[in-house]
């Protein structure tokens, strides 16, 4: 259990919590730090009191005139129905989960918030990597040969041939859009490649497939990516460089 | 043709340690044997590697599936002028990604449920730019609902393992705290939502 | 107060292990000396280092007046990869690829007259790369155009004895070849790749 001295400090926080609403991270975040006053394991804490010291709260905050938000008063008034059932012998017609379910499920949801800050902060407090440990400053750049192998069948083929023979010459006119790909694509897409973007690579290497062997497609893809690198670049998300005049560009995320 | 003499262990280890030292992330099994010669065994030289390293001032550790080198911890206050400053994480981040870490998968709504407060989208967004948590599969529930779990990067960022090897999830779920349990009647969810805790059972 | 005493020799050399590997560059013996603790001998460490390293995938090495480890040069090869993609041929390819099979000799002319459209060079050159087909003898017509024929690799690709093995316009026609629907989006249009000769009237 937290030591909190005993007397003038508890009053102080009592009377902070009273000012201080705007510290609280919702009723459940205000309830765990009012239980920590009953000094017991959250296991063993008393819901009922809890109830009582939360209603208090918002009763001390409606004298003060301060505003309470909605979700602070829905808890109140759970609080209070809670409460008058936890009082009251158990009427036995009426339905519903009784007044000791509801009780333990909320000493169970302080637990589990309590159980994962403890977590949280053991988290933190673990040898981080750049900061505690370190990996290789220096990485060696891995080079990539890239080679391409086509395939076709012999089904292909025939297919092919099959479908020249009895070519229909006519065509409806339709906007070709789909040879056309937006920055607005290309930025999505590379934002969604960033964690890859480790080394230094050619952009072109990064178009996406089916986009690079058609010549229009090439072009509108080249395009809309060296936008949307360039945009990228302005953030600050990523490097971007050219060795020399219509030389490749490379980019890499930035450290 | 004959099949290559594949090489010796130690030749492997060494071919394992040049590859683990060049690469800043951690290097998976495969990616090792596919560019060492054929017959080679991967997994045995990087475990001859690691018994090598131990007690040096770098070690050899294991993230998820793959390997790394990393400085010894103890060494860290040489390396103080290396550290890159990062953004000072919120308190709300800190317990999102903790909720994440535990609770994965985990959706939205649990993680509000468990924390008794609206999740902020900025909250999120910051550990998926992190790429410290990133989408699951969605729920097989009603809406479908994204779930989040933690990355590599995170096991990596935090010394984890694996994420079995996360501290105290043992005695958690012991405890029935990482149970979702639906509430009696009380204002348990925030927006009203209703916890869909079967999902993880139907999923898995 | 007393003066520390300086780590041990070994501790040292865990201490400039541990920097080198994280530095970004290669560093000297002042600038490892100011961070380790006082009474530390760097370049004895470094010595002691560099012996350890003797042999192994990684050394240091002297780079100017500065220490870093690098790569075993031996192990040169490992920093390569081969990447090897399967792509589909486009419909262009195909389609020049059937006509020079099944009407080999073939001009230029005279597949661009059966296709309808222009071929380009780079379909050409693409085929002749690939050693599917190769220049037979020129025509003797009018400006002697060189003709086009179909190579021993493109039988064995297509698993063929010779090119007058194709199947003709009747059994495609019986094999239900000739009944597909012409044009966009055809049966041989591979998966995402759009039916290109919209472009090339564009285009030529």
């Amino acid at each position: 259990m937290r030591d909190l001295p005993e007397g003038v400090s508890d009053r102080l926080a009592a009377e902070a919590l009273i000012v201080d609403v705007d510290g609280y991270e919702g009723p459940l975040d205000l309830l765990l730090t009012l239980s920590r006053a009953q000094k017991v394991d959250l296991r063993r804490i008393s819901v009922l009191e809890l109830a009582e010291q939360y209603l208090a709260f918002v009763e001390r905050a409606k004298l003060l005139r301060i505003e309470l938000a909605a979700d602070y008063l829905v808890m109140a008034a759970w609080l209070a129905f809670l409460k008058s059932r936890l009082l009251l012998p158990p009427d036995p017609a009426e339905r519903g989960p009784s007044a000791e379910d509801m009780a333990d499920h909320l000493a169970w949801q302080l637990e589990r918030l309590q159980a994962m800050r403890d977590r949280a902060a053991a988290l933190m407090a673990r040898d981080q990597k750049g900061r505690d440990v370190f990996p290789r400053g220096e990485p060696e750049a891995v080079i990539q040969h890239r080679r391409s192998v086509y395939s076709a069948s012999l089904i292909d083929l025939m297919r092919a041939y099959a479908r020249l023979r009895t070519k229909d010459e006519f065509r409806p006119f339709v906007m070709d859009r789909e040879h056309v790909f937006t920055m607005e694509q290309a930025l999505e897409r590379m934002r969604e490649m960033l964690g890859y973007l480790g080394e230094w690579g050619d952009l072109h290497d990064w178009l996406p497939s089916g986009w690079d062997t058609h010549p229009m497609r090439r072009r509108s893809a080249t395009a809309s990516h060296f936008a949307a690198v360039l945009e990228m670049a302005k953030r600050g998300q990523i490097d971007l460089r050219q060795g020399q005049t219509f030389g490749p560009i490379q980019i890499r995320k930035k450290e | 043709m004959t099949a290559p003499i594949p090489p010796t262990l130690d030749e492997q280890e060494r071919m394992v340690e040049a590859m683990l030292f060049a690469s800043a992330a951690p290097m998976g099994l495969a990616e090792l044997g596919a560019r060492m010669p054929v017959g080679s065994d991967p997994a045995r030289a990087v475990a001859a590697l690691q018994r090598r390293y131990e007690g040096r001032g770098v070690r050899v550790v294991r993230v998820n599936e793959a390997w790394a080198f990393r400085t010894a911890p103890d060494l860290a206050f040489l390396m103080q002028r290396d550290v890159v400053e990062t953004r000072r994480l919120s308190r709300a981040a800190i317990e999102t990604l903790a909720i994440v870490a535990y609770h994965q998968p985990v959706t939205r709504a649990e993680i509000e449920e468990i924390r008794g407060v609206a999740v902020s989208r900025g909250t999120l967004d910051q550990l998926l730019e992190m790429e410290w948590i990133r989408l699951g599969r969605r729920r097989m529930t009603p809406g479908r609902p994204v779930t989040f779990i933690v990355t590599e990067q995170f096991l990596d960022q935090f010394g984890l393992e694996t994420a079995r090897d996360l501290p105290g999830l043992k005695e958690l779920r012991e405890a029935g705290l990482l149970d979702s349990r639906p509430a009696p009647g009380g204002p348990a969810t925030p927006e009203g939502e209703p916890p869909d805790d079967q999902a993880q059972w139907t999923e898995d």
